[in-house]
């Protein structure tokens, strides 16, 4: 196993992966920025380096910095967290060249799942569900017409060089679709200075459901199950839950198999998320995450397992600790991301906590690295802490979530805990219907 | 600020009444305006697996943390911050003085330097990196050993 | 006080009254105007689940807490502790301030009570408890209503 | 089910069942001494109703202001917690008389269990193991050796009317048996008046082992494994674990169904305990506790049931939500109570609790009603909160502890918090290794 692992990254996620190296007995080694030298993760490693100013790019960004500080402290892994490092193809290439373990997947797979195209590409081989489409561009009427027929009404008519919604149409019937090519072929040729377009299945209200897998690197991969993330603000995931409320457990199975087997294909090493979009009873492929996921303890939650521990496990040679056969879900997990920000308006909101106490009890965990006196710095993103409740059932869950939230106390900012007290209590939330749309339009007032 | 007129004389007022008064904290709200004056904040909770007085004072002022990298819980950082003419170091990485073993030092004590001159060489991922001096000067104090691992901002010279 | 001009000599009074009563806070409102001092001592953390008004003058006067006890989070109590000569309730129970409906209440505002007599009755576990006047004086406030639940320590009456 | 709990206790207790009853939607009031009225349990409960001065004889025991109490509230049913009340059966009769519901056994459950002799008598009728011994008092030498003979040397020689350990002598072969009845019987004749002895079997290392069990009042009942506390400081629990380390899965089962067979057997109504002393795969009835415990957590992590759920439901009518074969013990947990002492002295440390900050992430579970700010009044018992730590496996349950007990914050007054952070890396802990003498041993620094 390795013996001493350089975290590089900052607040909950570096606690997080700190704790798992305690457990694991495994010296811990903080690097930080100027403006993170009293940050908990920093108190409570083993060792810290600064490696630069505030700035991300010139500390947490810092590739040179972050390999001098393993040489000067001797750790033989680096564990890149999410976001900063975790998907960077050519850090994971450095440490490999240093003789230092990077804990993620190969730096080749994060290069093929980093390229859109690539990815959906590899998705497709490898037998994952993709958006069914035009296999190009489609520059003839007809053509498009019957490839149109052959997925199914309501198709997207998109700009191949598109971005951004320009020249994106959408034909909800055939009557429509000659239109719906015309226009997006002048928009696109006036935004991109090409016309060419082509045909996807458009989903109308999709659910945001994403299958957790592991592999070891050797050909073995299980998956544990899914999240269902579709409560989202500006594609931010807001709360997050295992088991989707919109999945059989037969669902469950088939999905989860299929994206098993495929990371047995890929010989993929250690955690990944394959995210979906899901609608009527499909999935179809979204994109591959290579690394742990902000919301990963709904799974821990569910599963008994400690994700963290087990890419350690990975990461060191040895292996997956469980097979396919062994994966059991318990129950129902909410994660709910308590950002430093105004709860309607979302203007970040840095600053000082006056008053922190987080709520406790049977199926509460906190995952946080603020403390009372803490004070956030404006430089990085604002999430202050995650509160994820287990209940044996939905009901149970939300229950326990409720009174949880009104325990809470986070004083001296603005947070997002207000908005996470009335989606408690709310209707759709509690029957579990909502979309990847909802929360915009509960946002928007549209929806009560 | 707009709300008729609040003569900064006012928050330099009550500033003052803060201080002498040994208050903690001052709050005037008037209309939409709203003064609030805070003084003497609480020293950060002390954590087991640290020693209190180094994490006690990185809070009140982060820029000073100058404890070597890989022996943080040895001993606690000067908690005046650096002196004047400090020279900190730009990267992580173990600090050279000499060219090379047994050479002759870049700079002693009391020697005087140019600016841009290399007083030490910082050596990571399997480089040397030369690190001039910031200003012409005096070396007045060199406050790392040779072959020390040191992190960003650590405190290397003082130069004067 | 006056909108335009606020007088920093009023918040220096303050503070020195502050300090010199050894109170924790003062604040101070009148129409829009709001002067609010603090010192030393920490303020509890405020929970969600109760106004913030309330509970945080709980820690600082524990004995002057006087929410009704099924209404507790409806109006805050007194802020400054009883007034001399409170009468408070020895017990939790339902308070009548007569034998019987229809009759005579026991005391009112301005009557003479001796030592002992009879100001009120509080059913608690289907029992009348009669309570006596502690002292002998003139019922200056009466604080409760008929048929109000009381909590221990609930101030019923000011008689002086 | 009920609809409004009166909680007649304080403290982490009157917490925990507040939070169970928020769970579950039912209102709560809180009832507190004037020396609570910033307590946790009175700031989040949905009403509050003051009952006495800061004694506890004058408040939280005195039955007529609870009572009271209830009336002017309109709650329902009364939950006891541990301690004050809980095992009053005059209190239960009382709350029956006024068609209030006890959230507890019968009141004559409560008697029978409360009186030592009486409980013997019943375990002995239920086939619940007891310590062997004469079935009184010892009159005649010869008959002495052959019931000494019969349950094993060696043997303890009890004063009838004894207590404190006087008149008590231990025999180990039968030569020292004669010598040992008479010194037992000129002591006990000169301390209490009356030279009557009995013999019993001497436990000389033996573990504590509990077992938890719920009956549904109707004759239904189950068990649900057992608590190893032997770590214990003057007959108070410091730490307990499930599952016990000495017991294999075998024993569980055969001890665990011994005492919900006796439950059925009882009719016993809601959550009890039957402690038993531990040694050589034997058994031995200690007592029957008729209320919940303070260590049910580590119960409710292994079986990821909760307790005062449970008993709520039972109270109401809705008998156990599971049945016996539903019970499944996953992973390990242990507890360790945090009280308000010098770790080495234990002498009490009241006082306000200038810094505190829980640990938080994956299997910590904090139950405390204290906080930044809160002044911990010196009229109570001097416990300030419990972790409880979960982990697949004793290992990682040790190692999660280790790391949690380094994350605590909780400064202002002395804590048992040290202690704790001794124990979890010491030997003999670690490998499970200890009786029920074995802590005193280690404070008075007879073991390592």
């Amino acid at each position: 196993m390795v013996s001493k692992v350089l975290i590089a990254n900052r607040g909950e996620i570096a606690l997080r992966v700190l704790r798992a190296c305690k457990e694991l007995g495994i010296s811990t080694v903080a690097v930080h920025s100027t403006a993170d030298n009293a940050a908990m993760h920093v108190r409570l490693a083993d060792e810290s380096v600064c490696v630069g100013p505030p700035s991300a790019r010139d500390s947490y960004l810092n590739i040179p910095q972050i390999v001098a500080a393993c040489e000067i402290t001797g750790a033989d892994a680096v564990h890149p967290g999410y976001g900063f490092l975790s998907e960077n193809a050519r850090f994971a290439d450095i440490l490999e060249a240093h003789q230092l373990t990077f804990i993620g997947p190969t730096a080749s797979h994060i290069r093929t799942m980093g390229d859109k195209i690539e990815a959906k590409r590899t998705a497709e081989r490898l037998g994952i569900p993709v958006v069914p489409g035009s296999p190009g561009a489609v520059t003839e009427d007809g053509e498009a017409m019957k490839i149109a027929k052959d997925i199914g009404f309501p198709v997207l008519v998109k700009a191949s060089a598109g971005g951004g919604g320009r020249g994106m149409k959408i034909a909800r019937t055939e009557k429509e679709l000659p239109h719906a090519l015309a226009t997006a072929r002048s928009e696109a040729g006036a935004a991109f200075g090409d016309d060419a377009v082509y045909i996807e299945k458009y989903l109308e209200k999709p659910r945001h459901i994403e299958v957790q897998v592991f592999g070891d690197g050797a050909g073995n991969a299980i998956h544990l199950g899914e999240r269902d993330c579709s409560l989202q603000r500006r594609n931010q995931k807001v709360w997050e839950e295992a088991n989707s409320p919109a999945l059989k457990p037969q669902q469950r199975e088939k999905i989860g198999t299929i994206c098993a087997e495929a990371m047995k294909g890929l010989q993929y090493r250690g955690a990944g998320t394959i995210e979906f979009l899901y609608e009527n009873g499909e999935f179809f492929f979204i994109e591959m995450n290579t690394r742990l996921q902000v919301e990963h303890p709904v799974t821990e939650a569910v599963t008994g397992l400690d994700l963290v521990h087990e890419q350690i496990r990975v990461a060191s040679g040895d292996g997956l600790s469980l097979k396919q056969e062994d994966v059991t879900f318990s129950g129902h997990a909410i994660e709910c991301r308590i950002n430093a920000e105004d709860p309607r308006t979302f203007v970040p909101s840095p600053g000082e906590i006056t008053h922190y106490h987080a709520p406790g009890g049977l199926g509460v965990r906190i995952d946080s690295a603020v403390y009372r006196g803490y004070r956030i710095p404006p430089f990085y993103d604002s999430l202050v802490g995650k509160l994820i409740v287990h209940g044996r059932t939905r009901e149970e869950c939300m229950m326990r979530l409720k009174r949880a939230l009104d325990e809470f106390v986070l004083d001296g900012i603005k947070t997002t805990l207000p908005l996470f007290r009335d989606l408690v209590t709310n209707h759709s939330v509690r029957r579990g219907e909502y979309d990847i749309h909802w929360l915009e339009h509960f946002l928007d007032g549209e929806v009560g | 600020m707009s709300d008729k007129s609040l003569d900064p004389e006012i928050v330099r007022e009550l500033a003052a009444i803060l201080k002498e008064s040994d208050l903690t904290e001052i709050e005037v709200e008037r209309n939409s305006l709203r003064i609030r004056l805070t003084r003497q904040i609480e020293a950060a909770p002390i954590y087991y697996s640290q020693p209190p007085m180094t994490s006690q004072h990185i809070p009140a002022a982060p820029q000073h943390q100058q404890a070597p990298a890989a022996a943080q819980t040895q001993a606690a950082p000067s908690k005046t911050g650096p002196a004047e003419g400090t020279v900190t170091s730009p990267m992580v990485g173990t600090v050279y003085h000499a060219a090379s073993p047994g050479s002759k030092p870049f700079v002693e004590v009391g020697q005087s330097v140019k600016e841009g001159e290399t007083v030490c060489i910082i050596e990571a991922m399997k480089t040397m990196n030369s690190i001039p001096s910031p200003r012409s000067g005096t070396v007045r104090e060199i406050l790392v050993d040779n072959a020390q691992p040191v992190e960003f901002g650590e405190p290397l010279f003082v130069i004067d």
